[in-house]
C-alpha cells in the first residue's frame, strides 16, 4: 500500500466543488467527486469520457438525456441514484444557496434544471441552445454530491437548507475514488482510498496534502522525506531542487493567464491610449525570460491551446510596442499622474516582481507607476487603476476563460472597471451560442478586436507551474486539466520501481 | 569615591570624550560600528554607486564580484529584479534607520507623556493610562499594524506611527513606575515645599531623573523595531516596495537564501551590526549616566 | 592585657584599589573583651571589620599585607586561609553583625529559614531541630512571641527587633568573636539603648569578645573595655576607655571629645515672647487611612499626629523630640501643608493656611522653609547646586541666570562653602555640605521659620556642630525662627529656647529646655532622657538600663474613631505635661504631679513596636 | 479576598470589553469583509445577495451588539471562510501554540537565567562579555532569518530534524530556538542587572559573613530575590509573545499555532474568527498577567500583605 504525502503552499478553507472556484480549491475535488461526463486528460482536446453517466444524447436542442451508470455508491456507502444527480446538478442550476447562485450565474446560466426521468436516467434542460454541454457538464461546479447526506447534515433531513451545504463544505462525500479521510481547514487534507469506488482503484491507500507555505521548508521538507511531492516551486528554487540527484521537479505553463486588468472608468485612465500605452510599455518576454527562465508562455491573444479548435493564435491583440506607447501617450495628453499597479504581497508567484517590473518598465515610456501592496481585493473599487489577477481557465473553451470574466453584465462590468454595449453583448451572444465553430471564432475575433482597442486587460503570460518530487514518483500535471489539479487518480501517480 | 571639588558640570563634547574614555574595547567597537553606519546612512546617495531602484531583468540574481556569474560593477551582486544589492542595503540602511528613530522617538513621545501623567496624575487618569496599557499588551501587536496600515494605507509615515505604538506601552510602563518612585522621594516633596507646581516638578526634578532607564528603553525600542519592520516586511505590510529598508529586503530575500544568499547577507549583517552596536550603546550610555548617581 | 589575645590584628594594611584605607593597624582583643573602634567617618573601620572575616575581597578591596591571627586550638591565620577555610569560621567562630538592620536580612526568606540556616550549616543540625534552636536563638536575644517571628518576613519586623535577629543570627553558633558594625546608628536611642544592653548580657552569658564599632562617643563609654582609635586608615590612639575618655593623648581624640555634645551642658535662655508668633498650631490632626485586609470598609485610620498645640516667635528655636515614628517628620509636614491635615489649624505669620488651595499657597511658601530629614534624598541628584538652593527663590520671582548664580553665591557663602560649589552636583558634596546645600535653599528666599528635621542626626559630631552653629547664626542675624527635630537631645539641649516632646502623636511634655530636661515629669519624658547614652564611662555604673513598658495609645483606629487627647497641666511657668487621664490609657506610668524622684514603675517589657503597626 | 478578586475581575472584564469593543470596530474600519470573504470578480447583484447571505448588511451597531449578545449565549457564529465555528477553529489552534509557547519559556529559563548569573558574577572578565554577546544576537537577528537558516543548516543539509509540523518532541526543538532566541536575549539581560542588583545588596554579605559557601549565597539568597524581579519581566515577556503570537515561525514551520490564523483571518477580514481569536488570546494574556501578578505579590512577602502604614 503506498502512500504519500505532499508539502502545498496552500490547502483549502473549506471543500465544496460547487461554491469552490479558486485556484487553491482546484487542486483538491478530481480525486473524491465524479463528474457526469469525465474527459480524457491525457490530451489536450476534448475527448469526453462516461463518467457517472454511461452515455447522453441529445432529445431535443435544448434538453440532453443521460443514462446514469449502475453500481455507483458514494463514500458514506449510499447508492447514487438519479435522485443525487438531480439534487447536485439543480443545486445549481437553480440555486439558492447564496454561494451557489454566484458560481451558477458566470457560467450555467443558461442551464434551467434537471429532472428524474426513472432511476436511471435524468434529463436537462437550457434556456438556448448550449453549444457546449459536455464541457459546461463536466464542471467541477457540476460534481455529484449526496442528497440524503446533504440534506441530513443539520436541520431538516428532508429540506436542503442553507447551512446543510455549509455543513457539506467540511465533510465532503462523492463518488469518486478517494474518500476525504480527515480535513482541517487550511491545514491538511487526508485522502484514503475508497474501495467502493465504480472505476479502477485508487494507486494510493493514503494521500496526505500538508500545507506548507513558507517555500524554503517546503523544499526542504520534500528534502527531509517529510513531503513526496511539493506544489508552486517557483522558477529561481527549480535549480536547487534539480541539483539533488535524488528529486526531481516538473513543471507545465498552466492554463491560466496571469493578466494585469485596467480600470476603464477611472477618471485617469477613460482615454483608451493611456490604457493601450500600459499595456504597449509591457514587455512579457523579458519578463518571461527573467522570471520564469523563460518557461512560461506569452500569448498575443487571450487564448489557450487547449481550446482546440477555438485556439486562435492568429489573432495579434496584445503587443509590446514602447515607441507606440510613447506615441498615444502623448497623444492622450497624459500629464504623468501616478498610475498605480496593485498587488497582493504573495498570492501570484512572481507576482510582486512583475508588478514591480512592471511599474519599471511603465517608466521607459514615460508612465508614473507606483507599486501599491495591498491583502484585499480592488478589483470592485472605483479608485482601482491597475492590478495583477489570474484568468484561469475553468473549462476549455475561449467562455471557460475570458469568457467567465468579459461577459456583459459579468463580473468584471459587475465589478465597474469594464464597460460593455449593445453591440458587445451582440458579438458576445454569437460567440457564446453559436453552433458553427466558425461563427463562434470569428465573434471571439471581434471581442479581442474591442478588448485590443479599449483595452480592460492585459494577459501577461501563462506561468510556468512547478511541481517537485522524490525521483522515484512518477507525477506530472495533466494537459487535460483545469490548473493546479492533484491528480491521485489511476494511471496518474506511480512509482518508479528502482 | 573622593568628593572632588574639580567636577564641573560637564560640556557636551567634553562629557563625550569622558564617555569615550571610559568605554572598554567592545564600547569602542560599537561606537566605531554606529558611527560607519550612521554616515554610511547619511551618505548613501553619495557612495551607492547605482538607483536603489533601477532595474537589469538580465542580469538578475548575480553573486558579489569575486563569484562567478558576478557582473562588474555590482560589488554585492544584484537581486531578484536585477537590483545593486550594495545601493540597496546603503538606502535601506538609510531608511531602516530613520525608521527605526522616528518610531522609537514617537514611542518615547506618546509612551513617555502617558507614563508621567499617569505617575504624577494618579487616581482616574492613572487608571485609564494603565488600561490601555493592559489593552495594548494584550491585542497581538501584528494585528494593530495590520488594522493601523489597512486603515490609514501604506506610506511611511503609517508605518513610522505604527512602528512607534510598537514599544510606547513599555515607555509607558517604565516611566509611570518610576516616577512614582521618585514621587515618594523627598526631592520632590522639598520641591514641593519650594512652591513648585506640578509642570515644573515633572520638567525639572522627574525627567532628568526618567532619563536613564529612557535611554535603555530606547535603545531596546529602536532594535526591537528594526526587527519588527523585518517582521512587517516579512507578511508583506512593511514599507512598500520597490523601496528598500532593511527589513524588507531580508523578508522578501529569504526565499532566496539558499540559491542567492548575498541578497539576504548584507542587509542581515547590517541589522546585527545595528542592532548589536545600539544594544551595546545602551548599556554604555546607562553606565555613563549612573556614575554619577553610584559616586557618593 | 592580663587576659590572654583571642584575636591578635599585626599590622594590617587594606587597599581598596590603589587606595590605602587602612595603614598597619595592631591591636589584640583578648576573649570576653570588649574593643570599641572609634574615628570618623571614612576612617576605615568598616573596612577593617571586614577584613577580618576576609569579605573585603568581595567589596573590591584587599589585604595588602599584615595578618590576622584567630587564637585557639589551633590557631587560624585568618589572612592566609582560603575562602573554603574561611566559611568554617564565618558565622561558626567569629560573627558580624551589620550596620543596617534594615537591609542586611534578606527580604524574601522567613526569618526562622535565616537563622536555622547558619545552626544547620555549622552544626549540622537537620531541619526540624535547627528550627528549634533558631527558636531559642531568637528567645535568647528576647525577641517576643519567637515562635511567631520563625515565619515572619524581615518587613513585618520593627529596626530593633531586626536588629535582634541579627544579633541572634550571629550568636546562634556561640561564637568566640562578634563583630559588631555600627549595629544602632540606625536606631532612635530607647532602641538603641535595649540593644546596647541585650550585648552586653549575652556577652556576659556566652563569654565572647566583642569588636564594637561605633561612631559614637556615648556608646563607647557605655560599652567598651578598651578603645582604638582610627582617622583616615592610621591608629592614633589606643587605651582602656577611661584613659581615653579622661585623658586623650591624640589631637584627634582631643578634637573628638570636645565635640561630643554632652546633655546638660546648657540650653538657650527661653526668650520674652512678645510679638505675634511667627507659627502657632491649634490642635492639629493628620490621619493616614490604612488598608487592612482586602475586604471593603476594613479601613483604619493611622493617627499619625493627633491634636498637637504649639507656637513659634520670631528668633526663638522649638526643639521637638521623640522616639522614632511618633509624628515628628509628619507634624513638621503638616505645618507645611506639605501633607493636609484632618483637622487643626496651621498659621504662619498670623494668616491661616490650612485651607488655601495650591496656588495660594505657593506664595506663602516662602515665609516657611524646610530642612528634610534626609539631605541626599531631598535633593534632586539630577540638578547642579546653583539650580537647587534657588529654587524657591525662582520659584517666587523669576531671575535670569546671572541672578540665580549671584544668589546662588551668596547663600554658599552664609552656608560657609565655595562659591564654585555651585557648578556641582549633590552627590560631589560630603554629608555635612549636603545638609548645608539644604539650609542655603531654605535661606533663598529670607524665611520667617524653617524648619530643621534631623537636620544633624546622620552626621558626625563634628559637622553636627558646625550646622548648628550656623543656625545660632542665622537665628541672630535674621530672626529666622526654628522648629528643630532632633532624636539627639544633647543636640537639642543646645540649640532650643524651648523644647517639645512628642510620644504617639502628640505633645507629652513642653516648656522651656532647661526645665524639660532637667525636671522631666512625663514618664516618657524620662524614660527618653534615661536612654541617652552618656559619653562618660565613669558614669555608666549609674545608669538605669531602660525598660520599655509604656502602653502607648493605639493609632491605628477605625474610621471615625479619634485617640484620646490628653488635657495638659502646667507644673511650672511655661512647662506643661499631658496629664493623666483616668479613662484614657495614654498613661500608664506615675502621675506628672506625683515627685519627680519616683521613678516610673515600667514592669514587663513588652514589645514596644507592637504599639506601631506593621 | 474576595473583594481583591472582585477587583481584579472588574478590571480584566473592563480591559476585556475595551478590546472586544476596540478589535469590532477596527476589524470593521480596515477592510469590508465583502471584498475578501466573496471573492473577487463579483457582480453588483451577487455581491448584494452575499453581503446579506454573510448579514453583513445590518448597521455596524446592530451587529455590534449582536456580537456582544454571543457572549450571553456563547454563540460567536461561523467562520466566513471556513464555515465552521469560531469556537472550534481557535481552540484547535490554540493548543499547539501553548505548547510552543511553553517550551519556548521553558528553554528561555533554563538557558538564560544561569547566564544571566555567570554574566553577573563575571561581568567584569570575559565569561560576562560573551555572555552579554550572545544575548545581544538574540536581539540583532530576526526570528525567521534564524528560523530559516535553522531549516537549512539542520533539515535541509544535515537533515536532523523534521520541518513541518508539530508531530513529535523533534519538531519543537527548531521552532522553540526560533522564538525563544529574543526572549532569551531579554531574560538573560534582565537577569543579570537584578542579579547584579542584589549581588551589592547587604544581605548578601550577611549571608556571606554566616559562612555559606559561595554557591548557596548566590542561589539562595541571590536568584531568590532577583528571580522576583525576573518573575515580574518573564511575565510580560511571555504575555508579549503569547499576544503577539508568532505568525512568522509558525509559517515557517507549518506550526498550526493562533498566531498564523489570526494573522490569516486578519488578511482575510475573517470577522467572527478574528473577534474570537483576538479575545481568546487576550483573554489568555490577561489570565497570564493577573497570574503573574498574583505570584509576584505571593513571591515576595513585601506585598504578600497589603497592609501598609
Ligand atoms: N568598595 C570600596 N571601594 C573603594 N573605596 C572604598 C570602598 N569601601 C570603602 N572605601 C573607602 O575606604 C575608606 C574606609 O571606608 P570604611 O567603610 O571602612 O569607613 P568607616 O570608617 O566604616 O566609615 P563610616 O563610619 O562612614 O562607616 C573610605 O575612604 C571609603 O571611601
Ligand atoms: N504617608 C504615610 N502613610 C501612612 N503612614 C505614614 C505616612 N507617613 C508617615 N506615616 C506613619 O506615621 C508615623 C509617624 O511618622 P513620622 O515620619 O512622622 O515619624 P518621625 O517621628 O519623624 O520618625 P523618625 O524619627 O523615624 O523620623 C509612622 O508610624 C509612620 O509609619
Ligand atoms: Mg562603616
Ligand atoms: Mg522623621
Amino acid at each position: 500500500a503506498q502512500e504519500i504525502t505532499v508539502g502545498a503552499a496552500n490547502v483549502s478553507s473549506y471543500l465544496d466543488p460547487g461554491r469552490d472556484h479558486s485556484n487553491v480549491g482546484s487542486q483538491f475535488y478530481y480525486n473524491v467527486f465524479d463528474t457526469l461526463i469525465d474527459k480524457n486528460h491525457d490530451t489536450l482536446g476534448a475527448d469526453w469520457q462516461p463518467a457517472l453517466a454511461t452515455e447522453w444524447k441529445l432529445v431535443d436542442p435544448k434538453t440532453m438525456e443521460l443514462k446514469l451508470r449502475e453500481g455507483v455508491t458514494f463514500q458514506n456507502g449510499e447508492a447514487m441514484t438519479a435522485d443525487d444527480v438531480v439534487f447536485s446538478l439543480n443545486r445549481m442550476y437553480q440555486a439558492t444557496f447564496p454561494p451557489y447562485v454566484v458560481r451558477s450565474r458566470d457560467r450555467l446560466s443558461n442551464f434551467v434544471k434537471a429532472e428524474k426521468i426513472d432511476d436511471l436516467t435524468v434529463r436537462i434542460s437550457v434556456e438556448k441552445e448550449e453549444p457546449l454541454w459536455e464541457t459546461l457538464l463536466n464542471l467541477q461546479q457540476v460534481m455529484i454530491i449526496p442528497e440524503d447526506y446533504t440534506k441530513g447534515l443539520t436541520g431538516d433531513p428532508k429540506v436542503a437548507e442553507d447551512d446543510d451545504f455549509e455543513a457539506f463544505s467540511l465533510a465532503p462525500v462523492g463518488t469518486g475514488p478517494y474518500r476525504v479521510a480527515e480535513f482541517i481547514p487550511g491545514e491538511r487534507v487526508v485522502y484514503e482510498r475508497f474501495d467502493g469506488f465504480w472505476g479502477e482503484k485508487a494507486p494510493l491507500a493514503k494521500a496526505t496534502v500538508q500545507q506548507i507555505p513558507e517555500t524554503a521548508s517546503r523544499v526542504t521538507a520534500l528534502k527531509t522525506g517529510e513531503a513526496d511531492i511539493i506544489t508552486n516551486i517557483a522558477p529561481d528554487q527549480l535549480a536547487m531542487i534539480e541539483s539533488d540527484s535524488n528529486l526531481r521537479t516538473v513543471g507545465s505553463a498552466t492554463p491560466l493567464f496571469h493578466v494585469m486588468i485596467m480600470n476603464v472608468n477611472h477618471p485617469k485612465l477613460r482615454d483608451p491610449r493611456i490604457r493601450q500605452a500600459m499595456s504597449l510599455a509591457i514587455d512579457r518576454d523579458t519578463l518571461n525570460e527573467a522570471l520564469w527562465l523563460g518557461k512560461a508562455v506569452v500569448p498575443d491573444s487571450h487564448t489557450y491551446k487547449e481550446f482546440g479548435d477555438l485556439y486562435m493564435p492568429e489573432l495579434k491583440t496584445f503587443e509590446y510596442n514602447p515607441e507606440k506607447a510613447k506615441e498615444l501617450l502623448k497623444e492622450a495628453g497624459y500629464d504623468g499622474s501616478e498610475i498605480t499597479f496593485d498587488t497582493h504581497p504573495t498570492y501570484y508567484t512572481n507576482g510582486m516582481l512583475a508588478a514591480q517590473a512592471i511599474t519599471e518598465m511603465w517608466k521607459e515610456v514615460g508612465i508614473n507607476g507606483r507599486v501599491n501592496i495591498a491583502e484585499k481585493w480592488s478589483g470592485g473599487s472605483p479608485d482601482l487603476m491597475a492590478r495583477n489577477w489570474s484568468n484561469p481557465m475553468y473549462f476549455a473553451d475561449p467562455f471557460g476563460s475570458f469568457g467567465v470574466m468579459w461577459a456583459p453584465n459579468g463580473p468584471s462590468e459587475g465589478e465597474g472597471r469594464f464597460n460593455t454595449d449593445e453591440d458587445y453583448a451582440k458579438i458576445w451572444e454569437r460567440f457564446r451560442f453559436s453552433k458553427n465553430v466558425e461563427a463562434r471564432k470569428a465573434a471571439y475575433a471581434e471581442l479581442m478586436e474591442r478588448i485590443k482597442q479599449d483595452p480592460p486587460v492585459l494577459p501577461l503570460y501563462r506561468p510556468f507551474e512547478s511541481w517537485a518530487m522524490r525521483k522515484d514518483v512518477v507525477w506530472a500535471p495533466k494537459p487535460g486539466h483545469i490548473p493546479y489539479v492533484l491528480d491521485f487518480r489511476a494511471g496518474s501517480i506511480s512509482f518508479a520501481s528502482n | 569615591m573622593t568628593h572632588s571639588a574639580t567636577v564641573p558640570a560637564p560640556s557636551l563634547p567634553a562629557a563625550a570624550y569622558r564617555l569615550w574614555r571610559g568605554a572598554d574595547p567592545i564600547q569602542k567597537a560599537a561606537i566605531l560600528i554606529g558611527l560607519t553606519l550612521v554616515s554610511l546612512a547619511i551618505l548613501a546617495p553619495l557612495i551607492a554607486p547605482f538607483d536603489p531602484n533601477s532595474q537589469s531583468l538580465i542580469a538578475r540574481l548575480r553573486p558579489p564580484l569575486g563569484f562567478e556569474r558576478a557582473k562588474a560593477g555590482f560589488l554585492l551582486g544584484t537581486d531578484e529584479l536585477g537590483r545593486d544589492v550594495f545601493s540597496r542595503s546603503l538606502y535601506g540602511l538609510r531608511l531602516t534607520l530613520m525608521l527605526a528613530g522616528l518610531g522609537a522617538t514617537l514611542g518615547l513621545m506618546i509612551g513617555g507623556t502617558l507614563g508621567l501623567l499617569a505617575g504624577i496624575a494618579g487616581g482616574r487618569t492613572e487608571a485609564s493610562i494603565m488600561a490601555a496599557v493592559d489593552t495594548q499588551i494584550a491585542v497581538p501587536f501584528t494585528l494593530v499594524a495590520l488594522f493601523l496600515l489597512a486603515i490609514l494605507g501604506s506610506s511611511i509615515e503609517v508605518i513610522v506611527l505604527v512602528l512607534g505604538l510598537a514599544g510606547w506601552e513599555q515607555y509607558a510602563r517604565i516611566v509611570r513606575g518610576e516616577v512614582k518612585r521618585l514621587m515618594n522621594m523627598p526631592f520632590i516633596e522639598a520641591a514641593r515645599a519650594a512652591g513648585a507646581g506640578p509642570l515644573r516638578i515633572a520638567r525639572h526634578h522627574l525627567l532628568p531623573n526618567i532619563v536613564s532607564p529612557l535611554v535603555v528603553q530606547f535603545t531596546l525600542s529602536l532594535s526591537n523595531i528594526v526587527l519588527l519592520e523585518s517582521t512587517l516586511s516579512f507578511l508583506g505590510l512593511g514599507v512598500q516596495p520597490p523601496t528598500a529598508t532593511l527589513g524588507s529586503m531580508v523578508g522578501i530575500g529569504r526565499d532566496y537564501m539558499p540559491t542567492a544568499p548575498w541578497i539576504v547577507i548584507a542587509p542581515a549583517m547590517m541589522i546585527l551590526l545595528i542592532t548589536f552596536a545600539v544594544q551595546i550603546l545602551g548599556d554604555w550610555l546607562r553606565d555613563g549616566a549612573d556614575v554619577r548617581l553610584r559616586a557618593r | 592585657m592580663t587576659r590572654s589575645p583571642l584575636l591578635s590584628v599585626e599590622n594590617l594594611s587594606l587597599n581598596f584599589g590603589s587606595f590605602n584605607a587602612v595603614r598597619d593597624l595592631s591591636f589584640d582583643i583578648a576573649r570576653g573583651e570588649t574593643l570599641a573602634l572609634v574615628g570618623e567617618s571614612g576612617s576605615g573601620k568598616s573596612a577593617t571589620a571586614l577584613a577580618l572575616l576576609r569579605l573585603i575581597e568581595r567589596e573590591g578591596g584587599r589585604i595588602a599585607g599584615g595578618r590576622v591571627v584567630l587564637h585557639g586550638t589551633p590557631a587560624l591565620e585568618l589572612s592566609a586561609l582560603s575562602d573554603r577555610q574561611m566559611q568554617a569560621v564565618r558565622g561558626n567562630r567569629v560573627s558580624m553583625v551589620f550596620q543596617e538592620p534594615m537591609t542586611a536580612l534578606n527580604p524574601v526568606m522567613p526569618l526562622g529559614e535565616q537563622v536555622a540556616e547558619v545552626l544547620r550549616l555549622h552544626q549540622g543540625l537537620d531541619a526540624g531541630t535547627a528550627r528549634l534552636a533558631a527558636r531559642d536563638a531568637l528567645e535568647r536575644v528576647k525577641i517576643p512571641e519567637p515562635e511567631r517571628r520563625l515565619d515572619q518576613f524581615p518587613h513585618e519586623l520593627s529596626g530593633g527587633l531586626r536588629q535582634r535577629v541579627m544579633i541572634a543570627m550571629a550568636l546562634a553558633c556561640r561564637p568566640d568573636l562578634l563583630i559588631a558594625d555600627e549595629p544602632t546608628t540606625a536606631l532612635d536611642v530607647t532602641t538603641q539603648a535595649e540593644i546596647l544592653t541585650l550585648i552586653r548580657q549575652l556577652q556576659d552569658e556566652i563569654g565572647m569578645a566583642v569588636l564594637f564599632i561605633t561612631h559614637d562617643m556615648g556608646v563607647v563609654a557605655g560599652i567598651a573595655d578598651r578603645v582604638v582609635v582610627l582617622r583616615r586608615g592610621d591608629k592614633v590612639e589606643e587605651g582602656p576607655v577611661a584613659d581615653v575618655f579622661a585623658r586623650p593623648r591624640a589631637p584627634y581624640t582631643q578634637a573628638l571629645m570636645a565635640a561630643t555634645p554632652k546633655l546638660g551642658s546648657g540650653a538657650p535662655k527661653p526668650l520674652h515672647r512678645t510679638e505675634p508668633p511667627v507659627l502657632s498650631v491649634d490642635n492639629l490632626a493628620v490621619r493616614f487611612p490604612v488598608r487592612r485586609g482586602l475586604r471593603p470598609g476594613a479601613h483604619l485610620d493611622y493617627h499619625a499626629v493627633a491634636g498637637v498645640s504649639l507656637s513659634i516667635a520670631p528668633g526663638e528655636t522649638l526643639g521637638l523630640v521623640g522616639e522614632s515614628g511618633c509624628g515628628k517628620s509628619t507634624l513638621a509636614r503638616a505645618v507645611l501643608r506639605l501633607v493636609d491635615p484632618a483637622g487643626g489649624r496651621v498659621a504662619l505669620n498670623g494668616r491661616e493656611i490650612t485651607r488655601l488651595g495650591a496656588s495660594e499657597l505657593r506664595g506663602i511658601r516662602k515665609q516657611a522653609q524646610m530642612v528634610f530629614q534626609d539631605p541626599f534624598a531631598s535633593l534632586n541628584p539630577r540638578l547642579p547646586v546653583r539650580d537647587l538652593i534657588t529654587e524657591p527663590a525662582q520659584i517666587q520671582s523669576r531671575m535670569s541666570r546671572a541672578e540665580r548664580q549671584a544668589l546662588a553665591e551668596e547663600l554658599l557663602h552664609k552656608v560657609g562653602l565655595e562659591p564654585e560649589a555651585a557648578r556641582r552636583f549633590p552627590h560631589q558634596f560630603s554629608g555635612g555640605q549636603r545638609q548645608r546645600l539644604c539650609i542655603a535653599r531654605a535661606l533663598s528666599v529670607r524665611p520667617a521659620l524653617i524648619v530643621a528635621d534631623e537636620a544633624v542626626s546622620a552626621l558626625d559630631v563634628s559637622v553636627a556642630r558646625q550646622i548648628t552653629d550656623l543656625m545660632a547664626k542665622l537665628q541672630q542675624d535674621e530672626r529666622v525662627a526654628f522648629l528643630f527635630i532632633s532624636h539627639d537631645i544633647a543636640v537639642v539641649e543646645r540649640v532650643s529656647h524651648r523644647v517639645a516632646v512628642m510620644w504617639s502623636g502628640q505633645i507629652v511634655e513642653t516648656g522651656p529646655t532647661e526645665a524639660v530636661l532637667h525636671n522631666p515629669q512625663h514618664p516618657y519624658t524620662r524614660r527618653l532622657l534615661a536612654a541617652v547614652p552618656v559619653p562618660d564611662p565613669a558614669r555608666r555604673a549609674d545608669r538605669v538600663p531602660p525598660r520599655s513598658a509604656l502602653t502607648a495609645p493605639g493609632l491605628l483606629l477605625p474610621v471615625g474613631e479619634a485617640p484620646a487627647r490628653a488635657t495638659m497641666i502646667e507644673v511650672a511657668k511655661g512647662h506643661f505635661v499631658a496629664a493623666v487621664d483616668p479613662a484614657s490609657s495614654l498613661l500608664n506610668g506615675a502621675p506628672p504631679q506625683a515627685p519627680a524622684g519616683a521613678a516610673a514603675q515600667e514592669r514587663e517589657p513588652a514589645d514596644r513596636r507592637r504599639l506601631h503597626p506593621v | 479576598m474576595l473583594s481583591y478578586a472582585l477587583r481584579t475581575l472588574t478590571r480584566m472584564a473592563l480591559t476585556f470589553f475595551v478590546i472586544v469593543t476596540i478589535v469590532f470596530f477596527a476589524t470593521r474600519l480596515s477592510g469590508n469583509a465583502v471584498d475578501f470573504v466573496v471573492g473577487e470578480g463579483i457582480t453588483s447583484e451577487d455581491r448584494e445577495l452575499l453581503i446579506a447571505y454573510y448579514e453583513l448588511d445590518k448597521p455596524l451597531f446592530s451587529q455590534y451588539l449582536a456580537f456582544l449578545r454571543a457572549f450571553t449565549d456563547g454563540q460567536f457564529g461561523l467562520s466566513f471562510i471556513e464555515r465552521r465555528p469560531v469556537s472550534q477553529i481557535v481552540l484547535e489552534r490554540i493548543w499547539p501554540s501553548a505548547q510552543l509557547l511553553l517550551s519556548a519559556v521553558a528553554l528561555t529559563l533554563l538557558v538564560s537565567i544561569p547566564l544571566g548569573i555567570a554574566a553577573a558574577i563575571w561581568r567584569k572578565s570575559w565569561v560576562g562579555s560573551a555572555v552579554m554577546m550572545v544575548a545581544f544576537l538574540g536581539y540583532a537577528v530576526p526570528n525567521f532569518v534564524l528560523a530559516i537558516v535553522m531549516v537549512l543548516v539542520f533539515s535541509y543539509w544535515l537533515n536532523w530534524l523534521p520541518v513541518v509540523g508539530n508531530g513529535t518532541p523533534l519538531h519543537f526543538i527548531m521552532p522553540t530556538i526560533a522564538m525563544a532566541g529574543v526572549l532569551i536575549a531579554a531574560l538573560t539581560r534582565f537577569t543579570r542587572n537584578a542579579m547584579l542588583d542584589v549581588l551589592g545588596q547587604d544581605f548578601m554579605r550577611t549571608a556571606r559573613a554566616k559562612g555559606l559557601p559561595e554557591g548557596r549565597v548566590i542561589v539562595k539568597h541571590g536568584l531568590r530575590n532577583a528571580g522576583i524581579t525576573i518573575l515580574s519581566v518573564i511575565g510580560l515577556q511571555v504575555a508579549g509573545l503569547a499576544a503577539a503570537g508568532s505568525v512568522v515561525i509558525e509559517a515557517i514551520f507549518a506550526w498550526p499555532g493562533i498566531g498564523d490564523l489570526l494573522v490569516n483571518s486578519a488578511l482575510r477580514r475573517d470577522y467572527p474568527v478574528l473577534q474570537f481569536g483576538v479575545l481568546t488570546v487576550a483573554l489568555a494574556v490577561i489570565v497570564i498577567n493577573a497570574a503573574v501578578d498574583l505570584a509576584y505579590a505571593w513571591a515576595d512577602p513585601r506585598l504578600r500583605h497589603t497592609v501598609q502604614a
